[in-house]
């Protein structure tokens, strides 16, 4: 346990960096983006001192803080992070300064748009952190807004429907759950709270947990997305700048199967139990559905945006079997389809800064002119549709192993999804980087630039690192995900897994 | 029969005889000084008054009991009320003084008014007796009938006037009628009674329910009056032509404080007189509510004139304050209070940043004329941005904090349906919140505006006190919410 | 919930919508629909109507209007000064001294029009 | 004397009132016809406080009121219309356009 809290600092950090970006007179750009740089590489180093401080072996909340807001209302400042969160409160701290980096090319009114990066960065953070249901919404709510202004100010052709599409989705499906958090906050026995840990304890009828995980699961289903609440992804994700589908494909689409993870089922397990083959139904269709469209999009960016779903549908599978394998491989998965997704659209936004086309349609030959760009690419599809010995076998490998021990037949379309991602991912990188060159601008496509090279290199490490040795991740994510497991499975336990005591850091 | 002489306590209607008196006083001093260039010394002599007014109130706070023979009542309710509308008052005034200069149009009558109003609305939060009542709403209307008509080159304005004075005597007409009715059922037109007289209530219960069908009736229209006066659907016809027709501070003036002075009667009237009779009223409120959410929020979607636009939502924020109203518990109403008190902050705020905006002759409001106004005006632009959140009820500011509250004191009572169907109507009020983030963001300014506008410096921090406020409520309205609580507690009878 | 008790409500608007729509109805059949010179110009008090005023001429003085309505409002605040009379014996010192500050809101207002040159005839 | 008298009585001038805001469209006779509604709840109060034994005087007082505060909407309403008036330079101002709802 470490002194000082670590986990408040980095999840503010980036929002005081604001200010700092906000003194930068506006026409300095490059003062602009060296500054952002700064606040997110320091933010990425204290993180690492969660990483420090957090202690293996327990299902518990570490490193937090516990501070009374409003408690009038048994409203907490309560933050803490375990195994499932610690991961992707990493992976945002890791993938920010990169898609500041990815951000370089932008000029035009680079003020605001760091601004809202950085008050991105905070409110993604805090919904990993908090234990409190309402500071919970507070950010799942306030992440919203930057990510809105980012797809629609610096957004492509058809960015404001994208925008608009992409923040009443969220906002009906998170005000469905508002209104269940406020139901569960009245039926709690004791002192009114929002406390999360407390309300696990809350005694509900089985109609009205059902009730209640829908409206919770209304919220998650659209950030996750599940099939067929899917469609506001492919627009935000294809119209969104460089920067803004690193973060929607790594971190947003996460919100979504975390928020699952921590509250729907912890805090319903019955009705989770329930609703397990409905959930795991949508998520195969996810899975098929997704990589089978994939095939046939004609605009790259769709192409990855459709390859999200098919992903995610893995990770809300591997969630819901309800086998230890199941879960932790879908966590691992969370983090791995950070990695590579978030590497694509690095990868083919810079391709984009050279040619200013999406079509697919309009590369071809691509390798030739720029190699290494070429080889990293294929790299980074090879983890993305899960090659032994990169990342992404690992995550998928234990879902489909979890699920194979309790059911055995899910396997098999599951498995499906995993051929049509070869394909599609192949087939995409075979017409982008080889075959004729139908279009001479592509003869003169320079190479990755040294700072590219920065931004991807560190993503490829892990990337292969994971693959090798995933032990270091497993080891923190398994406690934790052993708890929820047990919640799914039967609700005894719930009361035991109800008791931590992350409020005494 | 002998006549009592009635003992004299002004405790109650010290904050109204404070504005009145300084009113009369700013006008013939105005009178009497005749055309000066500068006249800083009117809206200096407004600003004290109201801070009499905000001291009486505070001094009043505390005590419940009735007075003027049970006419008026004291208690924490009436002194919330009336310093929250003070508050008002007082952006208002400065606001004003700003807007008049620009126009050229310095007038006493303008604070004046405003302060008239003000005694009015007052009045009606400490209203006791259906009388007062009416002569409190007859008050604050026809102040904000000229009010409205004050853009004196424009015929616009005094036609939207024109209208809002209409509608307004025809609702008035009605309210009146109810509580003739009141009156034949149950001979008292008095909310508590007590050693002065039998209160509606009491007289009633002694009557029997005889004549109960006359009492409803009557209840009918006393919310027909008033729900005129919060805009709530379908008495709102005049809402989108008075708010596009006044003047931008007035608008602003009259979303806050009109509808926090009707709905201070109506929780009176309904939640603490009728509360033995909620079951009766429920049905028709809920309808009302309903409605009005829904009308609300929709139409508002079409609008292209900002001021028409805010309109609308005000009406819809009517509805969401009458869910709170529809609980009838206390955190109902200490939350209707609340968010009555932060949605007057918020929408003063964001007529501050509309009349700034709006130029001379006050006339560029039209969605066309904010076409990339965060590039050309960052911190007015994300002023406003943050008072359209909130109206949204995005966390964070203090529209949520209000929702909350309100919708959360539905679902305590079991409407939790109610709190679905608001829930529904903000995202589609977000809608067109978003609409002018687009506008505002996403468009390229066309044409340079000749002159650019300026905010003088009473408007700055107007809008500045606004956006300080919506910010702190939404991160920690602990104390506010504490204290609307206590001003229920202190509800006479409540 | 006792929706029956609404019926009066309902009653009211009906009879009030069918108040209006058979008057006008009645109106529309039984007048005879004959217009003379006299009938349609306007009556201002046996003054000649001017002939074809033009566009924005006035018809007759607003400072009609103007007097009237002042007279009206001090008119009418007189008639609180009946019960007061009638009440004289009872009331006693307490409602002079109310009388008085009444009054004094009345000058306060007079002098207010009176400096405001509302009741100057010709500017 | 019956007190229905009285009240059917109003109940007529009121709905006349009615009638005539709804059917006008010139702005000084919607005016006079509110006049009416609010003359015809004054008949109303003013029975009820003779009539009821339960009730005092009240009525009567009220009545004052509401007499007082009339004239002071027929000054506002007077005013608004003068203004219109020698703004609008059409003669007939009661057509306003606002009107039609």
């Amino acid at each position: 346990m470490s002194e000082w809290p670590f986990l408040d600092i980095v999840v503010f950090l980036p929002l005081a960096g604001t200010l700092l970006i906000g003194l930068i007179p506006r026409a300095r750009v490059g003062a602009l983006r060296i500054g952002a740089l700064a606040v997110t590489v320091v933010t990425f180093l204290l993180s690492l001192g969660i990483l420090m401080n957090f202690d293996t072996g327990t299902a518990d909340f570490q490193l937090g803080t516990s501070v009374e807001w409003i408690p009038e209302w048994g409203i907490s400042y309560i933050t803490g992070v375990d195994g499932v969160s610690l991961w992707m409160v990493m992976l945002t701290t890791f993938l920010m300064p990169l898609s500041v980096l990815a951000s370089w090319s932008v000029e035009r009114r680079a003020k605001p748009y760091f601004i809202f990066l950085l008050t991105l960065e905070t409110g993604l953070l805090g919904v990993f952190v908090s234990l409190d249901l309402f500071l919970f919404y507070v950010f799942w709510e306030a992440s919203l807004v930057p990510m809105y202004l980012l797809i629609g100010i610096w957004g492509y052709r058809n960015r404001v429907y994208a925008a608009m599409k992409f923040f009443l989705f969220t906002l009906v499906g998170s005000l469905l759950m508002l209104v269940a958090i406020l139901f569960l906050y009245f039926s709690f026995p004791g002192s009114p709270t929002f406390n999360y840990q407390e309300l696990l304890g809350t005694p509900l009828s089985l109609g009205t947990q059902r009730l209640l995980f829908l409206g919770f699961f209304a919220s998650f289903a659209v950030k996750v997305p599940l099939v067929p609440l899917h469609t506001w992804l492919p627009d935000a994700h294809t119209e969104a700048p460089t920067a803004g589908s690193v973060m929607l494909a790594a971190v947003l689409l996460k919100l979504g199967a975390y928020g699952l993870i921590r509250f729907a089922i912890p805090l319903f397990p019955d009705a989770a139990r329930e609703l397990v083959p409905l959930v795991m139904t949508l998520a195969i269709i996810g899975i098929v559905y997704g990589a089978a469209v994939a095939i046939v999009q004609r605009d790259m960016k769709r192409l990855i945006a459709y390859s999200s779903i098919a992903h995610l549908g893995f990770i809300v599978l591997g969630v819901f079997v309800g086998s230890i394998q199941g879960m932790s491989g879908g966590i691992l998965q969370m983090l791995n389809h950070g990695l590579s997704t978030g590497a694509l659209f690095m990868l083919f936004g810079a391709l984009y800064e050279r040619r200013h086309t999406r079509r697919i349609a309009d590369y071809g030959g691509v390798a030739r002119s720029a190699p290494v760009l070429a080889g990293v690419f294929l790299f980074v599809a090879l983890s993305s549709l899960g090659l032994p010995g990169l990342n992404g076998f690992v995550g998928e490998f234990l879902v489909l192993l979890g699920t194979f021990f309790r059911y055995r037949w899910w396997v098999v379309p599951a498995a499906f999804g995993i051929i049509l991602a070869a394909i599609y991912l192949l087939w995409a990188y075979k017409r982008v980087f080889h075959g004729p060159i139908t279009n001479d601008a592509n003869l003169r496509i320079p190479d990755l630039r040294p700072r590219e090279m920065v931004m991807l290199a560190p993503i490829l490490v892990l990337i292969a690192f994971i693959g090798v040795y995933p032990k270091p991740f497993l080891d923190r994510i398994e406690p934790s995900a052993q708890k929820v497991v047990d919640q799914l499975r039967d609700s005894s336990a719930l009361p035991e897994a109800a008791v931590g005591d992350a409020d005494a850091p | 029969m002998p006549l009592d002489i009635p003992a004299v306590r002004l405790t109650g209607i010290a904050p109204e005889i404070a504005l009145c008196a300084t009113a009369l006083l700013l006008l013939v001093i105005d009178a009497v000084l005749g055309e000066r260039r500068n006249r800083w010394y009117l809206p200096a002599l407004a600003s004290i008054g109201l801070g009499l007014s905000i001291y009486f109130a505070t001094e009043a706070w505390g005590t419940t009991r009735l007075e003027l023979s049970g006419m008026v009542a004291v208690d924490g309710f009436a002194s919330f009320v009336k310093i929250t509308l003070a508050v008002f008052g007082l952006l208002t005034v400065w606001l004003g003084r700003d807007f008049l200069v620009r126009e050229r149009a310095e007038e006493g009558e303008f604070y004046g008014l405003v302060l008239f109003a003000v005694a009015g609305m007052m009045l009606m939060a400490g209203a006791a007796d259906l009388i007062v009542v009416f002569l409190a709403l007859e008050t604050f209307s026809l102040a904000l009938y000229v009010l409205v008509g004050f853009r004196r080159r424009s015929l616009l304005s005094q036609e939207s006037s024109m209208k809002y004075f209409l509608l307004g005597s025809f609702s008035t007409a009605f309210f009146l009628l109810g509580i003739a009715f009141v009156y034949g059922a149950v001979g008292s037109t008095n909310l508590y009674g007590g050693e002065d007289g039998p209160g509606i209530v009491s007289s009633f219960m002694a009557t029997g329910a005889s004549d109960v069908g006359l009492l409803i009736l009557a209840m009918g229209l006393l919310i027909v009056g008033l729900g005129f006066k919060v805009a709530a659907v379908p008495f709102h016809m005049w809402t989108p032509d008075a708010y596009q027709g006044a003047p931008s501070p007035v608008t602003g003036f009259m979303a806050a404080g009109s509808k926090i002075a009707g709905f201070a009667a109506l929780l009176r009237l309904l939640d603490v007189t009728l509360y033995p009779l909620r079951e009766d009223w429920r049905p028709l409120v809920i309808g009302v509510a309903v409605l009005t959410m829904v009308v609300g929020s929709v139409l508002a979607v079409v609008q292209e004139d900002v001021k028409r636009l805010l309109a609308y939502s005000s009406i819809a924020h009517a509805g969401f304050v009458f869910t709170g109203l529809i609980a009838a518990n206390d955190r109902g109403v200490s939350g209707s209070l609340f968010y009555l008190a932060t949605y007057g902050i918020t929408v003063l705020g964001a007529f501050a940043v509309v009349a700034v905006l709006s130029g001379r002759d006050d006339e560029k409001v039209t969605l066309r004329d904010y076409r990339g106004l965060f590039y050309d005006r960052p911190l007015l632009a994300g002023a406003l941005t943050l008072f359209l959140l909130s109206l949204a009820g995005v966390p964070v500011t203090s529209g949520f904090v209000a929702k909350l509250v309100v919708f959360g004191a539905a679902i305590q009572e079991g409407y939790w349906w109610l709190a679905v169907v608001g829930m529904v109507t903000s995202a589609i009020a977000a809608f067109f919140y978003l609409k002018v983030l687009v506008v505002m963001y996403m468009q390229e300014k066309e044409t340079e505006d000749a002159e650019r506008v300026r905010s003088g410096p009473l408007s700055t921090g107007v809008i500045g006190l606004a956006a300080l406020a919506t910010i702190v409520l939404g991160l920690y309205w602990g104390p506010l919410i504490d204290v609307a609580e206590r001003a229920t507690l202190f509800f006479a009878g409540g | 919930m006792s929706l029956p008790a609404y019926l009066p409500v309902l009653f009211l608007v009906i009879l009030s919508t069918l108040f209006a729509a058979g008057s006008m109805f009645v109106a529309s059949k039984l007048s005879p629909a004959k217009w003379t010179a006299a009938k349609v110009e306007p009556y201002e008090c046996g003054i000649e109507p001017q002939e074809g005023g033009v566009p924005g001429g006035e018809r007759f003085p607003v400072k009609f209007y103007l007097l009237a309505m002042l007279f009206i409002i001090f008119d009418i605040e007189t008639v609180f000064l009946y019960p007061w009379a009638v009440a004289y014996d009872e009331l006693k010192v307490f409602g002079l001294i109310e009388m008085l500050v009444f009054v004094a809101i009345l000058v306060a207002a007079y002098v207010y029009v009176w400096r405001k040159g509302a009741l100057e005839w010709a500017e | 004397m019956p007190i229905s008298y009285f009240l059917v009585l109003s109940a007529l001038l009121f709905s006349i009132g009615v009638y005539g805001v709804l059917a006008r469209r010139h702005a000084v006779l919607v005016l006079l016809s509110i006049e009416l509604m609010l003359n015809a709840v004054n008949i109303n109060l003013v029975a009820f406080s003779a009539l009821l034994e339960k009730a005092g005087l009240d009525g009567q007082v009220f009545a004052l009121f509401v007499i007082a505060v009339a004239a002071a909407e027929v000054g506002v309403g007077l005013a608004i219309v003068i203004l219109i008036y020698r703004n609008s330079q059409d003669t007939d101002v009661g057509e306003l356009s606002l009107m039609k709802w």
